[in-house]
């Protein structure tokens, strides 16, 4: 098994007839990713890969039976077109757009919340279920089938995350990016439940970073998960009040420092791992030892 | 994060309905109406007043004393921008509002306290209502009157706060901003409700609905330079100026470096601008040279975009600096990694695939510099 | 549910910013502008150009002649109410657009179709466009495309329609109207989109948030009165007028009547005027008097109000009707029974609390009086 | 047991200084309904039947940890209302106002669905279970302890039901009035599967009128419940057309007519009655028959 996407999702690309829909689209379908659609306003009737272009959201649904939608457009249609599939019945969103104004984001996540949409993003690196379904600007040759469940705010952080276990001989049962902007859909106290109920997961790797409490609402959590946690945050020494690209990782007040977070996490009954490249070890070491 | 001073936070809220206190830039004309007057500095940090920045004048000539001695001012290790001159208010009552955008719990927040005038950090937690709005909804009475309730106001005041509060979460909303705060709002003697100062911070990924707005988020020179460059560049006083891509890779290598005992001089993320090809990268990379760091660091892994484009820009910047060029540290890791190595390999520069390895001979690059 | 004519209707419209053919009702001054006109019967109700009332006219003679023709009509057995004058608009194009509320979806509901000017009853369902708007997030633009790409314009006029369905949406939400349908919608010959026609309903619970607005629902004049008096009457063609509390007792009375072989002169629905106490109860009861009933039925349930009232209203209508009262039937249950029975025992009428035996009495009642 | 309101709720009544507000307040505490406060903003601190007033709704649930509210304020600040105590986090609203416009009850009913809050209303006559909780205009009294749950559009109709079972022994587990306005919160589709899994239930007394398409939601949940529903639908000689009060009573179009909802609920598996004063009877008959 997986979370939240698996060979039986069907996935709709909204944007599906630009550049990066497109390439999306035609990778999507090499890799066997279970793409049914996409949606690009005025363009129904086309075909992108192989597979239909409609113009809304719900004709696309109506018509394919779509459950999850990755969407690229830019930052200004980013509200419009998440509430768009949000009530056309989406059950998983994949933000891909950066630079999404914060209003738009509290927005469109109250909403997709109300509705009971997860919404990985905005400025999402994705969600894959290695071997199944990618959803992510993860390559699909880089990932590798297995039974641990990752979940991070940062996209390019997770690659070396999956190194780093690679060589210690695991793979992934999912990968979920959560997005690095500071307002986002869904959040680690909504993954590490579904990984904790996956019987094809082992155990989480949670990568965070500074700024903002999402981290210390998962350190409660890991409190009640049967299954073990291995924690890496991100910024240990980056430096106060300065924004890092991701508007998310900003380290104001004292206690939103990655320092703070790791001892909140350690506290909660996470194995805190110190830097990247020893997730891998970190891991092989605590599962040898419990076997 | 676009902040804005004094004068340009009440230009905003004029433009959204607030009373402010008449007023214009010094040396932009005559001073506005009759005085008294308060010449103000305008700088980006707070404590104005006890540094000096604040003066009361009852004269024209008393405005240009006090104009001439706040233009020398630093303020918090910071310059004063501009003077303000306004007209001075009489002040009958002063409460603190705000409205800002909650990044933790994904909503705007309405701040209010029956105090005002004073730094709000210094003022008791149970001082201060806290309303959150849900964007669902909308800014509703109930919440309106829990504010106004919170500033302590008469009865008779509240019709005129409340509109306040309804015009400060319409700001909030209409402006994109991630803060609007009134500090002090202020009853004058005529009873109107009238901002007396103004703090607020835009949100730089609204401009496509602000086209008229000349963005002007601060920093360092580097910084601000980055920013033109449309990458995001840190400026920090070790010795490893390093370049990644994405958010978490960059405060990683940080992490890495520093634990590994070394230091960063700089720090660019240029997640964004790969598609501006090699000699755009080799522009950010000459950016990233005026930081006069002992060594330059590049540590990428692309899955999506391929290296070549950054092979290249690195080898271009090689070529172009002579050799005025710092020792080089290049960890790549993805799509097309063999294409973009054969690059690499005509030029001096260090190259790897495993992040920690990268980071360990940039530190002992830069130790041996520094022994020199 | 306030029905508007449709001059009424474009006022609202053009207050909200739609073009409208200048016009003015006939007898108000001379006609808008230079001719032709059209000259248009006002009536609630449709089929008014196939009933002539709907006629073009070139010179102020033809508009005299057509207005006295118009005048004098009854169209689907309503009389014309007005006579509207407005110059003729040369139409290039014509489109179906509407806005209402939903009561099933419970959502605002946007109807388009390619196709103009006709009963959109009458054209097949697949060839209009339906879309649903969710009132937590409003009028977004992928519904508004999706409603002007159902008009099937030009992509020069795309624009233009978007904002008229904005606009439209808007009028809906900001009149608290229940429909708001323009058929046709047209583009004039200069490209301009114009609504032609106008069909409005608002909601006249909102009267709260429109005092300006006078509330003019229509009715026959026993449902008129009804309303004056803040009850709910309507009037059938039966025998027996009977008073209850509560809309679904209202209808099982008439169910139960019905079923049991009766028949209903009228119904009063009167919750909500108990406060009001028992002589505006006997006032209520006079006017069910003015339908000539032959039996006048109560079947009233209260659990939180007192039956005292509606006994006392009651009692005093039969004291003030002296000879003139048809027999009155009682069923009363609910609190204070006993004391409301005690006041009924006072004057001539039939006293139970059962249902059933009330409706049977009351139809035995009417039989008998139409046997005499 | 019961389903929505039991001897566990905690009450609050919004609008608790006005005369309606005070009444219900002096009546659930002389009959035992789980009152615990009162919100009616700038009466904080002032008690009325004995519990606490508070300014606001966020303020009296951290200090009750009330769930269920009784709101019966005027039409023009209902939405307000509504609003306020779904975003604190009630559980279970009944909206006892009139002549809500129909655009606030759109929002109203909108914003309590996206919460997961059961919105009695508006124009609702209330919810009771006998013996525990009473949140309606039913007279404690009138009501009896029982096994027949009761779902209903109308206020006074249900009177006549609860009687007309009373007379053949029945009570009821609870008593579900969904409100008279044409757009509500909670409809039978929501109720009966409640009624279904309620160990205390053995019945479903359902009571619909003309106009809408509520009855039709339910007929598509009568036929997958395990219980008996007994269906009374009244306006069946109601003109077409006309507004009875009960805005959501317009029989207009041909299939919303009582008789066409009688068809579709009896075609689904209810036992039809056809007049009110017969629902004790054939409740009772039918009983009878499967036992």
């Amino acid at each position: 098994m997986s979370i939240l996407l698996s060979e039986k999702s069907r996935i709709l690309i909204q944007g599906i007839t630009g550049a990066t829909g497109r390439a999306y689209a035609e990778r999507m379908i090499a890799n066997g990713t279970p793409l049914v659609g996409g949606i690009t306003p005025g363009k129904a009737g086309q075909t992108v890969a192989g597979v239909p272009v409609f113009d809304t959201a719900a004709a696309a649904v109506a018509a394919t039976g779509a459950d999850c939608v990755l969407s690229s457009v830019r930052n200004s249609a980013a509200l419009d077109a998440v509430c768009e599939v949000v009530e056309a019945g989406a059950r998983l969103i994949v933000l891909y757009t950066e630079n999404v104004p914060v209003h738009d984001a509290m927005k469109m996540v109250a909403y997709a919340r109300a509705k009971g949409c997860f919404l990985m993003g905005p400025n999402s690196a994705g969600i894959i279920s290695p071997g199944k379904a990618n959803l992510a600007d993860i390559t699909d040759s880089r990932t590798r089938p297995g039974r641990i469940g990752i979940v991070s705010k940062s996209g390019t952080l997770t690659y070396e995350v999956m190194d780093s276990l690679h060589a210690f001989g695991f793979g992934e049962s999912s990968v979920a990016c959560l997005g690095g902007d500071p307002v986002v859909g869904t959040t680690y106290a909504d993954i590490l439940p579904l990984y904790d109920a996956d019987p094809d997961t082992d155990a989480i790797v949670l990568v965070g970073e500074p700024g903002g409490s999402m981290e210390y609402r998962a350190a409660e959590i890991v409190r009640t998960l049967g299954k073990p946690v291995f924690a890496y945050i991100t910024g240990q020494y980056a430096p106060a009040e300065k924004r890092m690209g991701h508007a998310g990782a900003v380290s104001g007040a004292g206690d939103t420092t990655a320092m703070a977070k790791m001892k909140a996490l350690a506290d909660a009954g996470a194995i805190v791992v110190p830097v990247v490249t020893a997730v891998g070890e970190t891991v092989a070491r605590h599962l040898a030892e419990a076997a | 994060m676009i902040r804005l001073l004094e004068f340009e936070g009440k230009e905003l809220l004029k433009k959204n309905g607030f009373a402010v206190p008449p007023g214009a830039l010094h040396g932009v004309g005559a001073p506005v109406g009759a005085g008294p007057w308060v010449v103000k500095a305008q700088v980006l940090t707070g404590g104005r007043g006890k540094a000096g920045g604040i003066r009361f004048a009852d004269t024209p000539d008393q405005i240009e004393a006090h104009a001439a001695a706040i233009a020398g001012l630093t303020i918090n290790g910071l310059r004063v921008q501009e003077i303000y001159v306004e007209q001075r208010v009489e002040v009958q009552r002063e409460f603190y509002l705000a409205a800002m955008v909650d990044r933790d719990r994904g909503r705007p927040v309405i701040l209010a306290c029956a105090e005002g005038g004073m730094d709000i950090e210094s003022v008791p937690r149970d001082k201060i209502v806290e309303c959150t709005v849900d964007p669902l909804v909308g800014l509703r009475d109930y919440t309106v009157n829990a504010v106004v309730r919170g500033l302590g106001a008469d009865a008779s005041l509240a019709p005129a706060l409340a509109a306040a509060v309804r015009r400060l979460y319409a700001t909030l909303v209409a402006e994109d901003a991630e803060l609007v705060e009134i500090n002090p709002l202020i009853v004058d003697g005529a009873g109107n409700v009238v901002a007396a100062d103004a703090k607020v911070i835009l949100d730089e990924d609204a401009a496509f609905r602000h086209r008229d707005r000349k963005a002007v988020p601060d920093g360092t020179p580097f910084e601000m330079q980055a920013r033109e460059l449309e990458v995001i560049g840190i400026e920090l006083d070790g010795d490893i100026a390093a370049m990644m891509n994405g958010a978490g890779m960059t405060m990683a290598t940080l992490d890495q470096i520093t634990a590994m005992g070394g230091s960063v001089r700089g720090l660019v993320e240029l997640h964004g601008v790969m598609w501006r090809g090699a000699e755009h990268i080799a522009k950010v990379i000459d950016l990233m040279r005026t930081l006069k760091p002992r060594v330059l660091l590049f540590n990428v892994y692309f899955q999506f975009r391929s290296l070549d484009t950054i092979a290249e820009g690195i080898a271009l910047a090689i070529g172009q600096a002579g050799g005025d060029m710092p020792p080089v540290v290049v960890r790549m890791r993805g799509v097309r990694e063999p294409e973009a190595r054969a690059i690499l390999e005509k030029v001096d520069c260090f190259v790897t695939d495993d992040f920690a390895t990268a980071c360990e001979k940039a530190i002992a690059l830069s130790k041996a510099a520094k022994e020199n």
